[in-house]
Parts: structure tokens; C-alpha cells; sequence
């Protein structure tokens, strides 16, 4: 048996095949659809361990071709960049599902919700291990199909108005994703993903449209990773339940885009290539806005999960941001944010979820001295949100750090001005929460009986569990990460395969 | 040789004035019988062309058949009965077999 | 095997007349029978075109252009495939369906127009309202359906096959015939209304046609389309009778602006008919025209002709997709999108028409590009009508505003409704996506830049009717003045099984579009396409 | 001017005429009657290129064949629409297509 | 529905449109024909050569029964499905008899007496005629329908006395018997439509005998179905 040919296919099939038994069921199947889903999320883990392995210890490269047009296959490959979001997605979609299902029990609609839920999760995964273009578009456009009942998923008015928004935006970029594809491979034949980039040899007679392509190719990634202008709908889409935010809001959804933009950039145009053509400065212009501009737009929102969103919008930039800067500590720094960016926030949202459920706090104004009735779920947050500002060890530091050095490395020092007055930003609206939440007094809005309001009391474990793990992997991810298999040793190998000399 | 010509050629401009009599005749019922007509010259013109068998069949299926189709049909809708074929609505009821 | 052909055509006649002799509730059983032998039939057809290539056969031993040919290529076989399986999934559903119509359902819930329709052969054979005086026999709808359906199927098969211009013309008035009789099946009067309507214009279609013929046969003295093809017709008869074929055509395909008989006629039919009108019917004028164009007007077409026809089904998908997302009836909603389809399916004319550089290989990726669009819509559309044929069954009613909620009760229904409106706008992975991507690659190849833009904007317009529905469906609050009636398990299971395979065609569409290439115009482009 | 040409221009007037009568007149039955004497057009145009398409004396049977197939497929159509208007008129009293009859 | 104001016709927009379409449209058509050839053969013969094959003398009858009997078959199908979908239209398994509220007077039935042996005469005359000579199934079919419906109209019982099951046969014969024939010719081998040599004669007046029966039935089956049942005289549903 070729396993490099079926594990990927098997790594697809372990989401789709519980999301498509799941939708038969009827909801109070609760223990058949949860072993359904805990399983596929476990073989998911395993296979990803395997390849990871494979990667990184054996130096493989596994790869599935399977005929589709004409001329035309659909890839899927694990190497090293696609095992980062590969792996992201399968340890996070575990915990997320444990999360999950504390939080949805007895809601109604579970089937559809954990359907779907496990649909996002195979176009997550189709997405990061697409060999090629058109691979990319399917599972990328899939994404944004699957994820629409997700949003829509509460079914009032205001969610289904977040739907339209959502349903406006992807599908428009979708279109202009789908234009720049078709037009790339028009132009270069089929455009599979290499290090370096393949597309050198148009250059000559085709500048004009590469740079046109390009702009579509990023602003149709643009829409899913959330740059400015064209961010509007994820603050929106914060109105489905918690899970959605945490997984698809702020590592699936968002990080398709910004993985995406690291692949047209690295694999497809090459770094040489979109210098010679002068679109990442734009880029980088874009990213750094966005960055800014999220971080003002988040100082200004007083709803936990908005102000989240917007923290989103700004983070995600800075993969963009990393990608547009030529040298390897910048490509590394992009790399890694993928990873870090996503336990972070999903940390957050976790904890923002746990607030909403166990205490109705939605307002960060009712946060006052939450910390005192539920200090392991506030502990996680604080580890997030430090995460967040950069606070060395953790994982944002790393980030951070090299995205600085990358700044340095190609000449770039204004975009340390930017990461000081983000980082600053990000202090000044976590922090606050943070204070707020272990020194303010308890707010009086909230019922709870005055001898109970210095009680522990903790959500369900299924609930803080997930946001532990994650705020603990956010913690090792920085402290460990010289691990050959941390994060960063990751990133590393990622860069070097992709470097030039800048 | 020109005789023929001649007569061909007012049979053909005949048709074609038959034709908008046809779609302009106020009376519906004058439009009906003009069709018959109208078929029936076909059928001639078509003997004229050598083809006796078909000109046998628009007279007796095109003319005949389709225009007693139509004259029914024109009665119906004019509220005039066709003479002899609307007999007076005998009590038809209809028979309601109830479970076979 | 090699006379698999004549059977497709046979089977489904055999069956249907032996349904309409024995009558009653056992056609039900013979038109199964019928379906799933014409349904195996239809693969075995594709099978043999697939291994031996172009099927030709003289009927009755007379050569052309003395006989009449039958000819069998990879455009037939991917259509007759496609009507094999959308057929078989209409069949099982309409065993079904007419099981259960019960006194809920009705086209119209306002219009009390019912009285024998609707009531099915369980409900009491009793309830038959006019059983004629003296007869032993009474009325059940069923029992029409199943011949009638038979003998549509057999048309189609007879359109797909033959290979004689006049044979055409009769096959496409069986075709019409049928379907009239299928759309008046449960004599409701906007369906008659619908009916005459439809019948009266695919008539001054067939006329149009036949002039053509005429026309044709006078220039060049054989019926035959391959001789036609052969000999390359340019004069201004071939022009004129070119003309006339095609309005003829697009009048029964329902191009904009010859669509405003479709909207009435599809929506008011009983769900079955509506699918097979929607999903098959048109796409039998559409493929006569599609044959036609490449193979014997060829070298009399035009580009500029050729660019108003492309016109024409851009102004279609736009009018049709906005009208879509103004109706209030689901099934009206529905109709409109075919006519939106259907302006999709000839942008494929200027595309792969005779614009710019004649040996292009684009030209041959949009004309499969076009057909595997008609294959995408075949399914989707299909399950379409029948989703809302069980919402109707079910609630009563299909008007849009009343379905909040309901996708609580019929998750499955809408779980197949966006998959299917996932294959009309093109988004992968679906065949739509297929047919969307190969025209749109042949669009910016040829340098069209204003099909690229109609052909994504109509993307996002039939994304706009989906989410209407959808949105709807999934909302918190319940009618809940509506109480459901309990639906057969098998119409749902057919209404999901067809949206899959919209689906599952999109994922691997390289065995369909190779079966294309058989015996295909532009034989000398393929090559530049395979490499 | 022969007889080929002046049966073929009146088989292009009558088709011409016929349309214009389709289009306009809004009664059904008249909508029928042109219908059906544009099929005859159609015919007469057959006929005659049998007629031109003679030798020795026999004119071509190939459209005398379409013809008389076309006659009965032309009555079978007329016939079936007839019986729609019909049952239209008697539900409705309307002898042209109103689309408010429909469940709109 | 009594007489109602006369419809208007279209406006004089439509009108004027139309006239300038349909003059186009003629200065269209007529260029065509212009453009064809005065002369010319067509297909006769290729006809006249093969026709000592087809058992038939007559050429029409050899390309409609033999040549392009497919066309023939499908065509006796389209006006099986007239019949049919007027009978659904009905939603009737047969037709009803003619009542015979009040007897025809005593010249129309001697007329008719007279009139239906003759005209059944002159049907099968045509059909026996038609493999030599012009005539043939449709026309001889046309004949005996005519007959048949004079029959009924005249207040006799006829076509209302054929049960459901001899109502279908009839509708089906023609199309039926068609096809069974070619059918088992064509499972003991021969090419589909084909007919062996030497009984081609025979069969071609087989199937000639069987469509005009069927014919003669679904022209009158067209003919009664087409008026609206008494019952459809109101509104369906009856609630108008």
C-alpha cells in the first residue's frame, strides 16, 4: 500500500465521512454523533502525528493525485508549510469539538451544527494540503459554502443579516479568486504550488496581467483574511455560537486567506518574482493598515467577542505583513503566526465563550471580577491575551520577535514602528480586561448571590478543559520553541526551503 | 404554358388572400369555413403540383378533419352551437361509481 | 451490445405502451420495470460508445441518404447517460409522489381549483371524478403518468439518437406532446393555461424548423446530418434555413426573450414533470441546436449572430435570476432559474462559435464547458423540483415567506436545495463548477472579457434566489400554521441522491468530458487541448 | 417566373402572414387557424420542391412523405390544443391566454 | 362565456412590430427561395432506383411505409399521444356515448345509412389503393373516422360502445402493431425497420391495415374528447 497516496486522501476522509454519517442522524443520537466525531478528530490527530513525523523526521513528502479535467489533477501533498496548518487544524479541531459539544448540549439543530462543523473542517484540511491552484479554489470556495449555515446557525434576524454579509463578501472574493485563477492558468497552464514560485518564464510578456492577476489572486484571499477594506463581515459573523468563532473565526476561516496569500506569494509568483514586480510593497501597505487599523477599530468595541474580531483582523494581517517582507526571519515570522495566531485566539474565544455561557457576560464592562469566581478560565485568557501583546515567552513574543528581525533583514524598519504601535494598542485593550477581570469589583448587574461571589465557580470541564490545553500549548509553544518540533523549528524549515537571497 | 403560369399564380395569390381573411374575418365562425377553404385551395394547388395523395389527405385530414375540429370548437366559444352536434344537455349526471 | 441503441429507444416505448394497455395501478410496476431497464440501457449505451467509438446504424438496412440513420456519439451518449440516471431518480420519486398526494397538496393553496387532482391511487380509487358512465375503469393520475413519462423518455432518446433533420422534427414533437400531456396530468387550470401556452409556442417552434428543413433539403437534396456536415453549406437558403432552425429552437429551448411560456408551464406541472421538463426537456431542443450550430452550420455562422445569441442568454441569466429572487412560490422561483440556465448554456455559442482564431482550442473547451453545464443543471435542477415537490406535498404550499424554519423538519431537502445551488452558481466542487471553469477559461482565452463578467455575475445572482430560500428555511422561528404531512422516505432519498451527483460529477469530471470528445466536432483542436 | 418560384414566394408569404397572425390576434382559435395555415405553408413549399425535384414525370417522394407526416403531426397538435382551449373556455369563459388565470 | 365582448387585439405597437417582422421575414424567405436552384433531383432517384426493393409500387407510400418507416412510427406515436393527452384532459379510461336525447330526423338517417357504408368503401379502396397509386393509411383512416364520427353524431351508438380496454387497443394499434413487428423481426436478426424481401408486401399492408384503423379511432377519439365533458362546463372544482 502507497501511504503517501492514501494518507492524505484517508486525512480528508476522516472529517468528511462523520460529517456526512452525522447529517443522517437525528439530534438525540448524542453519543453515536459524539463518538463520530471525537473518532474522526482522533484519526485526524493520529494521521496528522504520522505525517508530521514523516515530514519532518524522514524528510517525505506525501502526495495524492487524483485525475479531475483534462489537463488538470487535484493534489493533495504534506510538506512542511501545508503539515503547519495541517496540524493546526487536527489539534485544534479536536479540542474544539469537546468544547463543542459541552457548549451546544440541548440546543437544538446539534445534527446540522456538528454536520457542518466537520465539513469546515475537511475543507480546512483539503485547503492546507492542496498541491496545486485549482485544488486550493475548491476546497476554498467549499469553505465558504459550508461555513454559511455555521453563521446562520441561531436562525434570529441579526444572524441571519451576518449571513448575508458573510455570504456577500466570500462569494464575491470567491469570484475574484476564481478569475485570477483561471486567468493565471490561462496564461502558465496548470499552476501547481512550488517552492520559488513557477511562473518566472511569463514574465517577459505578460508583466501587466501578473500584476493584475496578483491583485485579484489577493483580493479574493483578501476577503477570507480579512484585510481592510474588505473585513467588515467577520466582526459581523461573531453573532454564531462560540465554537464557530473559535475555530472558524479566528484559525479556519481567516487563516484560509492568510495561508493562501503565503502561497500565492511563496509557491506560486516566488518571492523573486513579486519583487521584480513590485506588488509586495502595496501588500505590505495593506497588512500594516489593516493591523493598525483593527487595533483602533478594537479599542473602540466594548463586546468581548467584537473586540476579539477586530483583534483578528489585526493579527491575521500580520502573516500577511511577514509575507511581504523579503528574508527568511520574516517568512519565518509569517509562518509561525499561523500556528501561534490560532492557539491564541482560539484561547480567547474559548474563555469568551465560557464567560458568555457561565456568567451571560458578553459586555467586557460586565468583566469585573470575574476572575475571582472563575480564575483557571481567566488564567487562560490572561495567557492569551499576553500571548497576544507579545509578552516574551510566549508564543505572540515569538512571533513578534522575528518579524522584527524580517523587518531589519530587508530594509523595512518602518514596520517596526508599526509591530511597537500594535503591540501597544494590543496592551491597551487586553489589558484592561485583564485588570478588570482579576481586580474589579464584582459588577452589581449580575445576579449572583453576594455570598456566592467570591465562590469558585468554574463552567463544566468540558468547557475550560479546551481553553486550558489551548492556553497551555499557547504557553509551550514559546517556551519550547528551540524543540525540533516546536512551531518555530517548523517555520524554520518552511523558510529555508522558500529563501532567496534578498 | 402561360395559361398554367397565370392560373397558378392567382390560385397562390387566392391562398394568400384566403389566408388573411382567415386572421382577419370578424365572425369567428366565417374564419373557420374560410380555413376549409383556404385547405381545400391547398389541396388543389398541390394536385396542381403533382401530388395527388397528399392533396388527398390535406382535403380529407387538413381541411375536413381540423376544420370540423375548429367548427365545433368556434361554436363552443361563441356560445353558438354547431347545428346538430350540441344535442340539448340531457340530465347527464355524471355516474359516481363510488369504491370499484 | 452494438444494438444497445435501438433497445434505448424500444424499452421505454414497450414499457410505456404496456402501461397505458394495462392501465390502472399496475403501470406503476411496468413503468418501474421501463425506468430501470431503460436506466440500465443508457449505461450500457454510454459503455459501448465509451469502448467502440461513434455508433452508427442504418434503420431498416436503407444507406443514407435513401433511410434514416441512428448515430450514437460521445454528445449523445453524455446526454443519454445524464437522462438515464435524472430519469431513474424521477421515476422512483414519482412512485411515490402520486402515492401521496393527498388533499393537502396543491399547486395553489389559494385557488380551490381541485377536485380529482391530486388524489392518489391509495386515497381511494372512489374519488375519481369523472369516471366515464359504464366504465369499470376509473381515473387514477398515476396511471397516465407512467406511459406518458415512458414515451417522454423514449422522445428524448429518439431526439438524442437520431441523425436525420426531419426524424428531428418528429421526435421533437413526441417530445412536446408528451410533455403538454404530462403538464395537464392533474387538470388544474393554470396548468392548462400553462399547457396550451407551452404547446402553442413549441408549435410555431416546430414550424420554424420545418421551414428550415425545407429550406435545407432544397439546397442540398439529403436529409442525412452527417452528409449535411459533408457538404458544408454556405449559400443564403442554408443561411436563412440556419435562421429559422435556431429561433425555432431557442423558442422551444426557451432563450430569452422566447422564455415566457417556461416560467407557468414548469411550475404548474405535478413535481415529477416538472423535474423532467426542467431538467431534460429543454435540454433536448438545446442539444438539437447545439449539433446543428457546430456540425452543419458551421462554416455559414456568423460572429456577430453568434455574439447576439450570447447576448440574449446574458440578458436571461440577468432578467431570469432577478426574477427568480422575486417570486413568491417556490416552484415559480425554480422556473425562472432554468430560464437563467438556459441563457448560461448558450453563452457557450460565441465562445466556441467562429470568434477570433478558428483553430483555437478554446472553442472546444467551452462547448464542453456549455454541455457539461447542461449535465450540472440536469441534476441539480432536477432535485430542485423535487425538493419543493415534497415541501408541497408536505406543507401544503410553497410560497418562500412561509418556509422559516422548516429546515428543522426537512433538513435533507435543503441539504440537497444548496447543494444543488452550489452546482447552479458554479461553485466547486460541483459539475457546475466544472462547466463554469472550462467556459470561463475559454472566455478569457479567446479574450471575451464581457462573458467572463456575465458568467460570474450570474454566479452571484443565483447565489442571491439560493440564500433567499435557504435563509428562510433556516430561520429560528416556526410557521407554525403549518403542519407537516408526513413525506415517503424515498422522495427524499431521490431528491439528495440527484444533488449528489451534481456534486460527485464535479469532483471528477475527466471520464464525462473524455466521452465528449468522441466523435465531437473540432476533432483537429482536441489535440491542443490534450497536451 | 415559374411555377416553382410562384408556389415557393406564396409558401414564404403565407409563413410571413401566419407569424404576423400568431403575434396579434390574441384569440386562441385564431392563434390555432394561423398555426395550422403556416404548417400548410410549410407544406406547400415541400411540395413544391417535389414538384421541382422531378424526373420523368415523378416528382420527389421524399417530401410528399414529409408532408403527409407533417399533416397528421400538424392535426394531432391541433387537435390537442383545441381540446386545452376548449377546457380552458368552458373553466374560465376567456377565449385568449390570461396569465392572472394562473395561480400567479 | 356567452358572447362576450370581443377581445381587442394586440396594440398597435405589437401590430405595427409585427408587420414590419413579417414583411422582413418575407423579404427573408423570399430571398431564400430565390437563392435555391430551379432545378434539381433531390432524392427521386435514389428512390426510383431502390423502390423494385421496397414491395410498394407507389413512391410516396414506399418512403413513408418502408424507406422512412421510422418517421411513420413516430409519427403514428405523436397522434397516439394527441389522443391520449385529450382523454387525460378528460381524465377519462374511455369516451362517453353520444346521448341520444332525440333520433336523427328521417333524411340525415337514411343519408346516413348511406353515407357510412360508402365511406368505408372509399377508406379501404384508398388504403388497398395506396401501395400503387396515390392513397394510402392516413387518408383511408381519415375517411373511415369521418364515418365513424358521422356515425355518432348523427345520435347512433358507436365509438362510445368500445369498452376502456377496446378504446386503448384501437388508440395502440396502429403504433403497437407497428413495432411488434419490427421488434421481432429484429430479435430474429435483421436490421431494425427492416422488412425480409419477400413478405415486404404483405407487412407494409399489415401495418398499412392497423394505422388506419388507429387513425379512423384517434381522429374521432380527438374529435369527442376534445369537447368539454358536462361536467367541465362549469368551472373544475365548481366553486365559481
Amino acid at each position: 500500500m502507497d501511504w503517501g497516496f492514501w494518507l492524505p486522501q484517508i486525512m480528508l476522509f476522516s472529517s468528511l465521512i462523520p460529517a456526512l454519517v452525522i447529517f443522517l442522524l437525528r439530534d438525540e443520537q448524542f453519543w453515536l454523533r459524539t463518538s463520530l466525531n471525537l473518532g474522526g478528530s482522533a484519526v485526524k490527530l493520529v494521521l496528522a502525528g504520522i505525517m508530521a513525523w514523516g515530514v519532518l523526521a524522514e524528510g517525505r513528502t506525501y502526495e495524492a493525485s487524483l485525475p479531475f479535467l483534462h489537463n488538470q489533477e487535484l493534489v493533495l501533498r504534506v510538506e512542511p508549510l501545508s503539515l503547519m496548518l495541517v496540524g493546526l487544524s487536527s489539534v485544534l479541531w479536536f479540542i474544539t469539538t469537546i468544547y463543542a459539544i459541552g457548549y451546544l448540549e440541548n440546543s437544538p439543530n446539534r445534527t446540522r451544527f456538528f454536520g457542518f462543523f466537520s465539513l469546515c473542517v475537511t475543507a480546512t484540511i483539503g485547503i492546507a494540503m492542496a498541491g496545486n491552484l485549482i485544488t486550493f479554489l475548491i476546497f476554498y470556495e467549499m469553505l465558504s459554502v459550508v461555513t454559511y449555515p455555521l453563521v446562520v446557525h441561531r436562525g434570529t434576524p441579526a444572524a441571519l443579516a451576518a449571513g448575508r454579509t458573510y455570504l456577500l463578501y466570500t462569494l464575491g472574493g470567491g469570484v475574484l479568486l476564481l478569475l485570477g485563477v483561471i486567468w493565471l492558468q490561462v496564461l502558465a497552464g496548470p499552476v501547481s504550488f512550488e517552492s520559488g514560485g513557477a511562473i518566472d518564464f511569463l514574465v517577459d510578456d505578460h508583466r501587466t496581467e501578473l500584476i493584475v492577476i496578483f491583485g485579484l489572486l489577493i483580493a479574493g484571499l483578501g476577503v477570507k483574511a480579512a484585510i481592510v477594506p474588505l473585513h467588515r463581515w467577520l466582526p459581523e459573523a461573531m453573532i454564531a455560537p462560540a465554537p464557530v468563532s473559535a475555530l472558524l473565526h479566528a484559525v479556519a476561516v481567516v487563516k484560509a486567506g492568510a495561508y493562501g496569500i503565503v502561497r500565492v506569494v511563496y509557491d506560486v509568483y516566488g518571492l523573486e518574482l513579486s519583487d521584480q514586480l513590485n506588488v509586495l510593497l502595496p501588500l505590505a501597505l495593506f497588512a500594516s493598515f489593516t493591523i493598525i487599523y483593527g487595533s483602533v477599530r478594537a479599542l473602540g468595541e466594548f463586546d468581548l467577542k467584537r473586540r476579539l474580531a477586530y483583534s483578528t483582523v489585526s493579527q491575521v494581517s500580520y502573516i500577511a505583513l511577514g509575507t511581504a517582507l523579503i528574508g527568511p526571519a520574516a517568512t519565518v515570522g509569517a509562518t509561525v503566526h499561523l500556528i501561534h495566531q490560532g492557539i491564541m485566539k482560539i484561547t480567547l474565544f474559548f474563555c469568551a465563550g465560557v464567560f458568555a455561557e457561565a456568567r451571560n457576560i458578553h459586555d467586557i464592562r460586565e468583566m469585573s471580577g470575574v476572575g475571582r469566581s472563575m480564575p483557571l478560565t481567566m488564567s487562560a485568557f490572561t495567557l492569551g491575551a499576553f500571548g497576544m501583546i507579545g509578552v516574551p515567552p510566549l508564543a505572540g513574543f515569538v512571533s513578534k520577535w522575528y518579524l522584527g528581525l524580517g523587518s531589519l533583514e530587508s530594509n523595512a524598519p518602518w514596520v517596526i514602528v508599526i509591530l511597537v504601535a500594535s503591540s501597544v494598542m494590543n496592551a491597551a485593550y487586553f489589558l484592561p480586561i485583564v485588570y478588570k477581570g482579576w481586580f474589579g469589583e464584582p459588577h452589581e448587574e449580575i445576579e449572583v448571590v453576594e455570598a456566592e461571589r467570591f465562590q469558585v465557580a468554574e463552567a463544566p470541564w468540558s468547557l475550560l478543559g479546551p481553553a486550558l490545553a489551548t492556553a497551555g500549548i499557547s504557553l509551550l509553544a514559546g517556551l519550547l520553541a528551540a524543540w525540533a518540533y516546536s512551531p518555530l523549528s517548523l517555520a524554520e524549515i518552511v523558510a529555508n526551503q522558500r529563501m532567496i537571497s534578498p | 404554358m402561360t395559361i398554367d403560369l397565370l392560373f397558378d399564380s392567382i390560385l397562390a395569390l387566392t391562398l394568400a388572400w384566403l389566408c388573411w381573411r382567415v386572421l382577419s374575418a370578424p365572425d369567428l365562425f366565417k374564419a373557420v369555413v374560410l380555413f376549409i377553404a383556404f385547405g381545400l385551395l391547398m389541396a388543389l394547388a398541390w394536385v396542381r403540383l403533382n401530388a395527388p395523395d397528399i392533396a388527398l389527405a390535406e382535403a380529407a385530414i387538413g381541411a375536413g378533419l381540423t376544420g370540423a375540429l375548429m367548427l365545433d370548437a368556434a361554436g363552443q366559444m361563441t356560445g353558438r352551437s354547431f347545428p346538430y352536434i350540441r344535442n340539448p344537455e340531457p340530465a347527464e349526471q355524471e355516474v359516481d361509481h363510488g369504491e370499484p | 451490445m452494438s444494438l444497445v441503441g435501438i433497445w434505448v429507444i424500444l424499452i421505454p416505448l414497450i414499457c410505456g405502451l404496456a402501461a397505458f394497455a394495462v392501465g390502472g395501478r399496475s403501470s406503476r410496476v411496468i413503468g418501474l420495470i421501463g425506468a430501470g431497464l431503460t436506466f440500465l440501457l443508457s449505461g450500457l449505451l454510454v459503455l459501448h460508445v465509451w469502448q467502440s467509438g461513434v455508433w452508427i446504424y442504418q434503420l431498416g438496412g436503407w444507406d443514407v441518404p435513401l433511410g434514416i440513420s441512428l448515430r450514437a456519439d460521445g454528445l449523445s451518449a453524455f446526454l443519454i447517460g445524464m437522462t438515464g440516471a435524472v430519469g431513474l431518480g424521477i421515476s422512483l420519486y414519482a412512485v411515490r409522489y402520486f402515492e401521496a398526494l393527498t388533499p393537502g397538496p396543491s399547486q395553489d393553496p389559494s385557488a380551490a381549483l381541485r377536485t380529482g387532482s391530486g388524489r392518489g391511487e391509495e386515497s381511494g380509487a372512489g374519488d375519481s371524478p369523472e369516471a366515464e358512465r359504464g366504465g369499470t375503469e376509473v381515473w387514477l393520475p398515476g396511471a397516465s403518468y407512467w406511459p406518458l413519462w415512458m414515451l417522454l423518455w423514449a422522445s428524448l432518446n429518439v431526439l438524442f439518437l437520431s441523425n436525420d433533420i426531419f426524424n428531428l422534427y418528429v421526435g421533437l414533437e413526441l417530445l412536446t406532446l408528451a410533455s403538454v400531456a404530462l403538464i395537464i396530468l392533474q387538470r388544474e387550470q393554470a396548468a392548462i393555461v400553462a399547457g396550451l401556452r407551452y404547446l402553442l409556442a413549441a408549435f410555431l417552434g416546430s414550424m420554424a424548423y420545418l421551414l428550415g428543413v425545407a429550406l435545407i433539403y432544397a439546397d442540398a437534396g439529403v436529409l442525412d446530418l452527417g452528409l449535411l456536415a459533408d457538404a458544408e453549406l454556405t449559400g443564403t437558403a442554408t443561411q436563412v434555413a440556419g435562421g429559422l432552425m435556431a429561433v425555432g429552437l431557442l423558442l422551444k429551448a426557451a432563450l430569452f426573450p422566447l422564455h415566457f411560456w417556461l416560467p407557468a408551464a414548469h411550475s404548474s406541472a405535478p413535481a415529477p414533470v416538472s423535474a423532467a421538463l426542467s431538467a431534460l426537456v429543454v435540454k433536448g431542443a438545446f442539444y438539437l441546436l447545439i449539433r446543428l450550430w457546430f456540425e452543419v452550420f458551421e462554416s455559414a455562422g456568423t460572429v456577430s449572430v453568434e455574439q447576439m445569441i450570447g447576448g440574449l442568454g446574458a440578458v436571461a441569466i440577468v432578467v431570469g435570476s432577478f426574477q427568480a429572487i422575486r417570486q413568491e412560490r417556490l416552484k415559480l422561483m425554480i422556473a425562472y432559474s432554468t430560464v437563467a440556465q438556459v441563457g448560461y448554456l448558450f453563452i457557450m455559442i460565441p465562445l466556441a462559435g467562429s470568434f477570433g482564431d478558428p483553430e483555437a482550442s478554446w472553442r472546444f473547451e467551452a462547448w464542453t464547458g456549455g454541455l457539461y453545464h447542461a449535465l450540472s443543471h440536469g441534476f441539480a435542477k432536477a432535485s430542485m423540483f423535487l425538493a419543493a415537490g415534497v415541501l408541497l406535498s408536505a406543507l401544503g404550499h410553497d410560497r418562500v415567506w412561509h418556509l422559516a424554519g422548516s429546515a428543522s423538519r426537512f433538513p435533507v431537502i435543503y441539504l440537497s436545495f444548496g447543494i444543488a445551488g452550489m452546482s447552479l452558481m458554479g461553485l466547486p466542487p460541483s459539475a457546475g463548477f466544472v462547466g463554469k471553469w472550462l467556459m470561463l477559461r475559454s472566455a478569457v482565452e479567446s479574450g471575451q472579457w464581457w462573458w467572463v463578467v456575465i458568467l460570474l455575475v450570474g454566479g452571484l445572482l443565483t447565489a442571491g434566489y439560493v440564500a433567499i430560500v435557504l435563509s428562510q428555511a433556516l430561520q429560528h422561528d416556526v410557521d407554525e400554521h403549518t403542519e407537516p404531512h408526513p413525506v415517503p422516505k424515498l422522495m427524499t432519498v431521490m431528491v439528495f441522491a440527484l444533488a449528489a451527483m451534481s456534486l460527485l460529477l464535479g469532483l471528477r469530471a475527466a471520464e464525462p468530458l473524455e466521452l465528449l470528445e468522441i466523435g465531437a466536432p473540432f476533432q483537429t483542436l482536441m489535440s491542443v487541448v490534450e497536451d | 417566373m415559374s411555377e416553382f418560384l410562384i408556389y415557393g414566394l406564396a409558401a414564404a408569404a403565407l409563413f410571413a402572414i401566419c407569424l404576423h397572425g400568431i403575434i396579434t390576434r390574441t384569440h386562441i382559435l385564431r392563434k390555432i387557424l394561423a398555426l395550422n395555415m403556416m404548417g400548410s405553408a410549410v407544406f406547400l413549399l415541400l411540395i413544391t420542391i417535389a414538384e421541382r425535384n422531378q424526373v420523368d414525370g415523378v416528382a420527389d417522394p421524399v417530401p410528399h412523405a414529409m408532408v403527409l407526416t407533417g399533416i397528421v403531426v400538424a392535426v394531432s397538435a391541433t387537435a390537442f390544443a383545441l381540446a386545452l382551449a376548449r377546457r380552458y373556455h368552458a373553466q374560465t369563459g376567456h377565449t385568449e391566454l390570461h396569465d392572472e388565470d394562473g395561480s400567479t | 362565456m356567452e358572447n362576450r365582448d370581443p377581445i381587442p387585439d394586440s396594440g398597435p405597437i405589437v401590430r405595427v412590430l409585427s408587420i414590419i417582422l413579417g414583411v422582413a421575414l418575407f423579404g427573408i424567405l423570399a430571398t431564400a427561395v430565390l437563392d435555391l436552384d430551379v432545378e434539381a433531383t433531390g432524392l427521386t432517384d435514389t428512390v426510383m432506383e431502390r423502390i423494385g426493393e421496397s414491395g410498394v409500387d407507389h413512391p410516396p407510400t414506399a418512403v413513408l411505409l418502408n424507406f422512412r418507416a421510422y418517421d411513420t412510427w413516430l409519427e403514428v406515436a405523436v397522434l397516439l399521444l394527441a389522443a391520449w393527452g385529450a382523454l387525460v384532459l378528460r381524465q377519462a379510461t374511455r369516451l362517453p356515448e353520444q346521448p341520444a336525447a332525440r333520433s336523427p330526423g328521417p333524411v340525415l338517417d337514411w343519408l346516413v345509412r348511406m353515407l357510412i357504408p360508402l365511406a368505408i368503401v372509399t377508406g379501404v379502396y384508398l388504403l388497398w389503393r395506396g401501395t400503387d397509386a396515390p392513397g394510402g393509411a392516413f387518408q383511408a383512416g381519415a375517411v373511415i373516422g369521418a364515418a365513424l364520427l358521422l356515425l355518432r353524431l348523427s345520435g347512433y351508438r358507436s365509438i362510445g360502445l368500445f369498452s376502456a380496454a377496446w378504446l386503448r387497443g384501437s388508440l395502440l394499434a396502429g403504433f403497437a402493431g407497428f413495432m411488434a413487428i419490427a421488434t421481432l423481426l429484429f430479435i430474429t436478426g435483421w436490421t431494425f425497420l427492416e422488412y425480409p424481401p419477400a413478405w415486404a408486401g404483405l407487412i407494409i399492408v399489415i401495418v398499412e391495415l392497423l394505422i388506419t384503423w388507429s387513425v379512423a379511432v384517434s381522429f374521432v377519439a380527438l374529435f369527442v374528447a376534445a369537447r368539454p365533458d358536462d361536467s367541465a362546463t362549469e368551472p373544475v372544482g365548481g366553486e365559481r
